[in-house]
C-alpha cells in the first residue's frame, strides 16, 4: 500500500479567479507582505500496492486524462514519503 | 418521410434531458433517449447533450462524463460530421472531449448564476443556428457555476478568424474571455454553449422569451433538406 | 472486541450506562428498563435516546400539536395527514401532491454549507418516501443583523450549501424569504421546503409487513457523521478510551441523491416496494424501528451487513449514525433481483441487512450476537410525553405597551422612504435567488419574484395524461409579530402565505409548517409556542386548511436568550388552469389600479 | 521572494464525495490498483519577502482563518524548496 500525490495546477496564463479573491482579501484580514495566490488541487491516490513504475506510469496517466484537463492545467506526480 | 430523429443523452446526474426531449418534440422532430453506458447510437440523425450536473461536477464539470461508453461511439460520428449540440453540462462535455477547443472554468464572481441572459448571434452557419440571423439579438437563460470560457490566445484568434464564435454575452456573466456564450467546431456540426435554448421554447414556463425554439427548428430544416 | 449483548446485559445488571452523556433523563431511562425487564444494552440505549430525543420524538409540543388534529377542518383533498413522513394532498385528475417544511438551524450554524446542504437533502429524501417524484424546493431563512460580523460566514455559506446541493439535484427553487434580525445572531433559521408529485393510488408509506419480506438499504455508506454522542457509548461500556470522541459534521453528496431520486422512482414503477423510510437524523435507529412498528412488528436486522465508510465503526455508532443519502426499503424475496438490478443501473449500492417476522419484537444481531432485542413500537412510539409549564412572559405586557405612538413622527418623508428602501429586509433578494436555479425541467410557471411559487404539473411525469392543473405554493413567518402576540402572529403567517397562493389564482388546500422557538424548558418560552400552535390551529379552522405536517425546532438560544418565536407556515393551493395564473406586477400601461380590503 | 504552500484535505473521518465518485470511475476507465482518492485543495502562496519564522505563523494563521474551514479540514503548511 503506498499513497501518490497528484497536484493539478492552472497553467500560469489561466486566470485564477478564487486565488486572485483570496489574496485581495488577506490585506482586510490584516495579512500584508502576500504578493499572489494559485489555488490548485491535490489528490491523494491510495494504491493496493506499491508506488513501482508501472504504478507510477498509470498515474501519470491518470493524471494526464483525467484528473487534470491538460488545455488550461498542469500536473505534478509524487510519492509521498 | 419519417420524423428526424434527435438523440437526447443522459448521464448520471443530467438534468435537462425531459426539457430538452420536449424542446426538439414541439419543433417536430423525434426525440430517442440515449444512455450514457450504452455503446449505441440509436441509429439518430443528430444527438443533443443537455445540461445538468453530470457526476455531480465532480472534478471537473465534464471531466468523468467525457469516458461513458456512449462518448466511444459519440466523438468519432461527430468528427465524421454528425450534428452535435451542448448546452451547458453539454458543452462542458464537448470540451473535455475535445470535439470543441477551450475550457470552461469557474465563474469569475465564484458564485452560481441564474438569470435571463441577452446574447448576440454571431453566426447563422453552423447546424443549429440557421434559423437565427447574424447579429440578432436574442434572450436565453444562463444557469451555472462554471461557464467562464477560456482558451489560449492562438485559439481564440483562431475562433474570432474563422467566425466561429457562434453566440456572444451582451453583459458578461461570468468573464468569458471574448465574451464568448458559445462556439462551433470547423465543420460547423458540433456546437457548444452555456445558455440553455431549451428552456425558452413555451410561453407559459421558462426565460420570458421562446428565442430557443430556432435552434429545434434549424436543426430539424436541415435534417429534412439532407 | 464484542459488543454490549443482551446476554451480556442479563449477568451484569448494574452496570453503569452513560445515559446522561446520550441527553436522556433519568425517569426516561428507568422506563426503558422497566420496558425491557432488565438493562438495555449499549445498542439498545443508542436506539431509545435517540428515538426519545426531543427532535425525534416532539415529547415537549407533543401535547400542543395535537390541537392540529383535533381542531382540523374537513377536508376532500387530504389524503395522508400529519404522522407520515409528509402528508398528501390530492390535486385532482387522479394526481396527488406531497409537501413538507423541515428546520436544519443547529448544524447550519456549525457549518452553514455543509448544515443548509444536508437540510435540502432531507427534505427531499422525505418526499422521495412518499412515493413522490420531487419537483421543486422553496427555502425560508433567518440571519443575524446584516452588519453583524457572524451574518457574513452564515450567509454566503447557507445560501451556497442550498444552492449545490438544490441545483444538482434538478429541483426548481421556487420562492421563500430572506430576513435579517440580531435575534437569530448564533441562531440562524435555515428551514427548507420540498414538494413532490405522485399518482393518487401509488402513495407508499413507511411499513414493513409481511413475515419473511426483505430489508434493503440502499444509497451512501455509513460513516462517523453527527455521531458525538455515540462514540461516548461505544466506549464508556467498554472502558476503552482508544474510541475518541468523533463528533463529525454531516457531508452532503447530492450526486448520490440525485441517483436516489432517479432509482427510487424507476423503483416504484416496477413496482418492487412493499414500503420504505428515507434514513433521517436517527438514521438505522429510526428506519427500523417505525418500518417494523408500522408493520407485522417484527424484524429481524444483522448490522455486520450494514456498508461502512469507515471501517472501525461500532455497532452503537452504526445505529446512531447520520450518514446521508440513505434509504431502507422492504422487498419481497422474488422481487429482489429486480430490485437489485434498478440500484445498479442507476450506480446505487443496495445490501439486503434483515428480514420482516411476526415476533413482535426488533432483533438485531452483530458477530453472531443479538445486541438489541426490543419491542418495536416502545421505541418509535411510545417515547416520554410532557406537560412542559408555561406562563406569560413577564415583559409582555410592557412590551405591548410600548406602541410606535412613542416614535418620533419624521418630518422628511422621503428620507423616511428611502432609509426603509435601503433597509436589508426590503432590499432585493436577488443576490440570494440568482444563484437558485428556477427554470430547471421546465415546469416553472410562477418564481422569484412572484409572491409564490407555482408549477404546472402535466408535464412533470412521462406517459401521465394531460392535465391543465397546477400548484402554487409561498412560505411567510414575522418573528417580529409573533414576539408582540404569538398567537396572532402565527395566524398572520398563515393569512399571508394564503394570500400569495389565492393572487396567483390558486385555492389553498393544505398547511405544513416549521415551528422555530427557543428553549422548551423555559416557562416563557414554552407559553410562546402553545400560544403560536393555538393560534395556527384556530386559524387553519377558520380558512378551512388543514395543517398536513411540519416539524419543530426548539433550543434555538444562546445562554438564556431565545429567538423570536418564529412560526414559518407554508400553504399548498392548486390552480385548474395553469395558463390563467395572476403574475404579480403591472403587466402594462394605462391599466386601473384598485386596492381591496381595509 | 519565496514560495509557502498550503494543502487543505477534508479530515479523514469526513465523506468525500469527489473522492469516491472519481475512485468509482477509475476501473470503468481501465485504471485498477487504486483502492481510494481523496480530492483536497493546494494554495501557492508567494511571499514578498523569505519565508522566516514570523512570515510561516503568518501563513499558519491565514490557512486556519481562512483557507482551511477547520471544522471539516486540516492543513498542513510548507515551504517549497
Ligand atoms: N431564500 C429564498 N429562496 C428563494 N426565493 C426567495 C428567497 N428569499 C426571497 N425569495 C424570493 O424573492 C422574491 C422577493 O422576496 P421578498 O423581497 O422577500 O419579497 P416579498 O416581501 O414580496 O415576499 C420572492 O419571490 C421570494 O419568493
Amino acid at each position: 500500500m503506498a499513497r501518490v500525490i497528484v497536484d493539478v495546477m492552472l497553467k500560469p496564463e489561466i486566470l485564477d479567479p478564487q486565488g486572485q479573491a483570496i489574496a485581495r482579501a488577506l490585506p482586510r484580514l490584516g495579512f500584508a507582505g502576500v504578493s499572489a495566490v494559485r489555488q490548485g488541487k491535490r489528490f491523494e491516490i491510495e494504491l493496493d500496492g506499491p508506488a513501482d513504475e508501472s504504478a507510477l506510469a498509470d498515474v501519470r496517466k491518470m493524471a494526464e486524462t483525467l484528473l487534470a484537463n491538460t488545455v488550461i492545467e498542469d500536473y505534478v506526480v509524487r510519492v509521498e514519503g | 418521410m419519417s420524423a428526424a430523429r434527435v438523440g437526447i443523452v443522459t448521464f448520471p446526474g443530467t438534468l435537462d434531458d425531459q426539457d430538452a426531449a420536449r424542446a426538439v418534440r414541439l419543433a417536430g422532430a423525434e426525440a430517442v433517449p440515449l444512455w450514457h453506458a450504452d455503446h449505441d447510437l440509436n441509429g439518430v440523425d443528430a444527438v443533443f447533450l443537455p445540461g445538468g450536473f453530470s457526476y455531480g461536477d465532480y472534478l471537473r464539470c465534464g471531466a468523468i462524463s467525457r469516458f461513458a461508453p456512449l462518448m466511444d461511439e459519440l466523438i468519432p460520428a461527430a468528427l465524421a460530421g454528425l450534428p452535435v449540440l451542448g448546452t451547458c453540462n453539454g458543452f462542458q462535455i464537448l470540451c473535455e472531449a475535445h470535439l470543441l477547443p477551450g475550457a470552461l472554468t469557474r465563474n469569475a464572481s465564484l458564485h452560481y448564476i441564474c438569470r435571463d441572459q441577452r446574447l448576440r448571434v454571431e453566426s447563422d452557419r453552423t447546424a443549429w443556428t440557421h434559423d437565427f440571423a447574424a447579429g440578432q439579438e436574442i434572450v436565453l437563460p444562463v444557469k451555472h457555476g462554471e461557464g467562464r470560457y477560456v482558451a489560449s490566445d492562438e485559439t481564440l484568434a483562431e475562433l474570432e478568424a474563422d467566425g466561429r464564435v457562434v453566440f456572444r454575452y451582451l453583459g458578461n456573466p461570468n468573464g468569458s474571455l471574448n465574451d464568448i456564450a458559445g462556439i462551433t467546431n470547423e465543420a460547423g456540426n458540433v456546437v457548444g454553449l452555456m445558455p440553455h435554448p431549451e428552456h425558452a421554447v413555451e410561453d407559459l414556463v421558462g426565460a420570458p422569451s421562446t428565442d430557443g425554439r430556432a435552434f429545434f427548428t434549424s436543426i430539424l430544416r436541415k435534417l429534412v433538406n439532407s | 472486541m464484542s459488543a454490549d449483548s443482551v446476554k451480556r446485559a442479563g449477568v451484569t445488571p448494574d452496570e453503569a450506562m452513560p445515559f446522561a452523556e446520550l441527553g436522556m433523563k433519568r425517569d426516561e431511562y428507568e422506563k426503558v428498563k422497566e420496558i425491557l425487564g432488565r438493562r438495555p444494552t449499549g445498542s439498545e440505549l443508542a436506539i431509545y435516546s435517540v428515538m426519545w430525543s426531543e427532535h425525534c420524538s416532539y415529547k415537549s409540543s407533543k401535547v400542543h400539536l395535537r390541537q392540529f388534529a383535533t381542531k382540523a377542518p374537513k377536508s376532500e383533498a387530504l389524503l395522508v395527514g400529519m404522522g407520515e413522513n409528509a402528508g398528501v394532498v390530492d390535486i385532482g385528475d387522479g394526481w396527488a401532491a406531497t409537501f413538507k417544511i423541515e428546520s436544519h438551524n443547529h448544524p447550519s450554524y456549525v457549518e452553514p454549507h455543509q448544515g443548509a446542504a444536508t437540510g435540502v437533502g432531507g427534505i427531499v429524501r422525505d418526499i422521495m418516501s412518499m412515493g413522490a417524484r420531487p419537483i421543486a424546493v422553496m427555502d425560508a431563512l433567518r440571519f443575524g443583523g446584516a452588519h453583524q460580523p457572524d451574518t457574513k460566514r452564515v450567509l454566503p455559506g447557507v445560501v451556497e450549501g442550498i444552492s449545490s446541493y438544490g441545483n444538482c439535484l434538478g429541483l426548481p427553487n421556487i420562492g421563500g424569504e430572506v430576513v435579517f434580525d440580531p435575534c437569530y445572531i448564533g441562531n440562524p433559521l435555515v428551514n427548507a421546503l420540498c414538494v413532490g408529485l405522485l399518482r393518487k393510488d401509488q402513495i407508499k408509506l413507511a411499513t414493513a409487513p409481511g413475515p419473511g419480506n426483505k430489508v434493503v438499504l440502499f444509497g451512501a455508506s455509513t460513516g462517523p457523521d453527527g455521531i458525538g454522542g455515540a462514540s461516548v457509548l461505544a466506549s464508556a461500556t467498554f472502558e476503552d478510551e482508544s474510541q475518541a470522541k468523533r463528533p463529525a459534521v454531516q457531508v452532503g453528496d447530492p450526486f448520490m441523491e440525485k441517483l436516489l431520486i432517479e432509482c427510487c422512482l424507476e423503483l416504484y414503477a416496477a413496482d418492487v416496494v412493499v414500503g420504505i423510510q428515507d434514513l433521517g437524523a436517527a438514521g438505522v435507529s429510526c428506519a427500523t424501528t417505525e418500518l417494523a412498528a408500522k408493520g407485522t412488528g417484527g424484524m429481524h436486522v444483522d448490522l455486520n451487513l450494514v456498508p461502512l465508510r469507515d471501517p472501525s465503526l461500532r455497532p452503537e455508532e452504526i445505529l446512531m449514525s447520520e450518514s446521508q443519502e440513505r434509504m431502507m426499503a422492504v422487498v419481497t424475496p422474488s422481487d429482489i433481483p429486480a430490485f437489485m438490478a434498478i440500484c445498479e443501473k442507476w450506480d446505487v449500492p443496495a445490501v439486503v441487512i434483515g428480514e420482516v417476522t411476526d415476533t413482535g419484537r426488533l432483533v438485531m444481531t452483530w458477530d453472531g450476537e443479538v445486541i438489541v432485542d426490543i419491542p418495536p413500537g416502545t421505541a418509535a412510539d411510545d417515547g416520554p410525553v410532557y406537560e412542559r409549564p408555561y406562563h406569560e412572559p413577564v415583559g409582555q405586557p410592557a412590551l405591548n405597551a410600548d406602541t410606535p405612538d412613542r416614535l418620533e413622527r419624521p418630518d422628511n418623508l422621503r428620507a423616511a422612504l428611502l432609509q426603509l428602501l435601503g433597509s436589508p429586509n426590503l432590499a432585493s433578494k436577488e443576490w440570494v435567488t440568482s444563484q437558485y436555479d428556477r427554470y430547471v425541467r421546465s415546469n416553472t410557471v410562477l418564481a422569484q419574484p412572484a409572491d409564490a411559487g407555482m408549477l404546472r404539473i402535466s408535464e412533470v411525469m412521462a406517459g401521465a395524461e394531460p392535465t391543465t392543473r397546477g400548484i402554487a405554493l409561498a412560505t411567510d413567518g414575522n418573528g417580529r409579530y409573533a414576539k408582540l402576540d404569538p398567537y396572532a402572529g402565527a395566524q398572520l403567517a398563515l393569512a399571508e402565505a394564503y394570500r400569495n397562493v389565492a393572487v396567483t389564482g390558486a385555492k389553498p388546500l393544505a398547511v405544513t409548517n416549521c415551528l422555530n422557538f427557543g428553549s422548551p424548558e423555559d416557562p416563557e418560552v414554552m407559553w410562546q409556542f402553545a400560544e403560536a400552535v393555538r393560534g395556527l390551529a384556530d386559524a387553519c379552522k377558520i380558512l378551512g386548511v388543514p395543517v398536513t405536517g411540519g416539524n419543530v425546532s426548539f433550543y434555538n438560544q444562546t445562554g438564556s436568550t431565545a429567538i423570536h418565536p418564529t412560526p414559518v407556515v407554508g400553504v399548498l393551493g392548486v390552480i385548474d388552469d395553469v395558463a390563467k395564473r395572476v403574475p404579480s406586477g403591472f403587466t402594462s400601461e394605462g391599466l386601473r389600479v384598485a386596492l381591496l380590503g381595509e
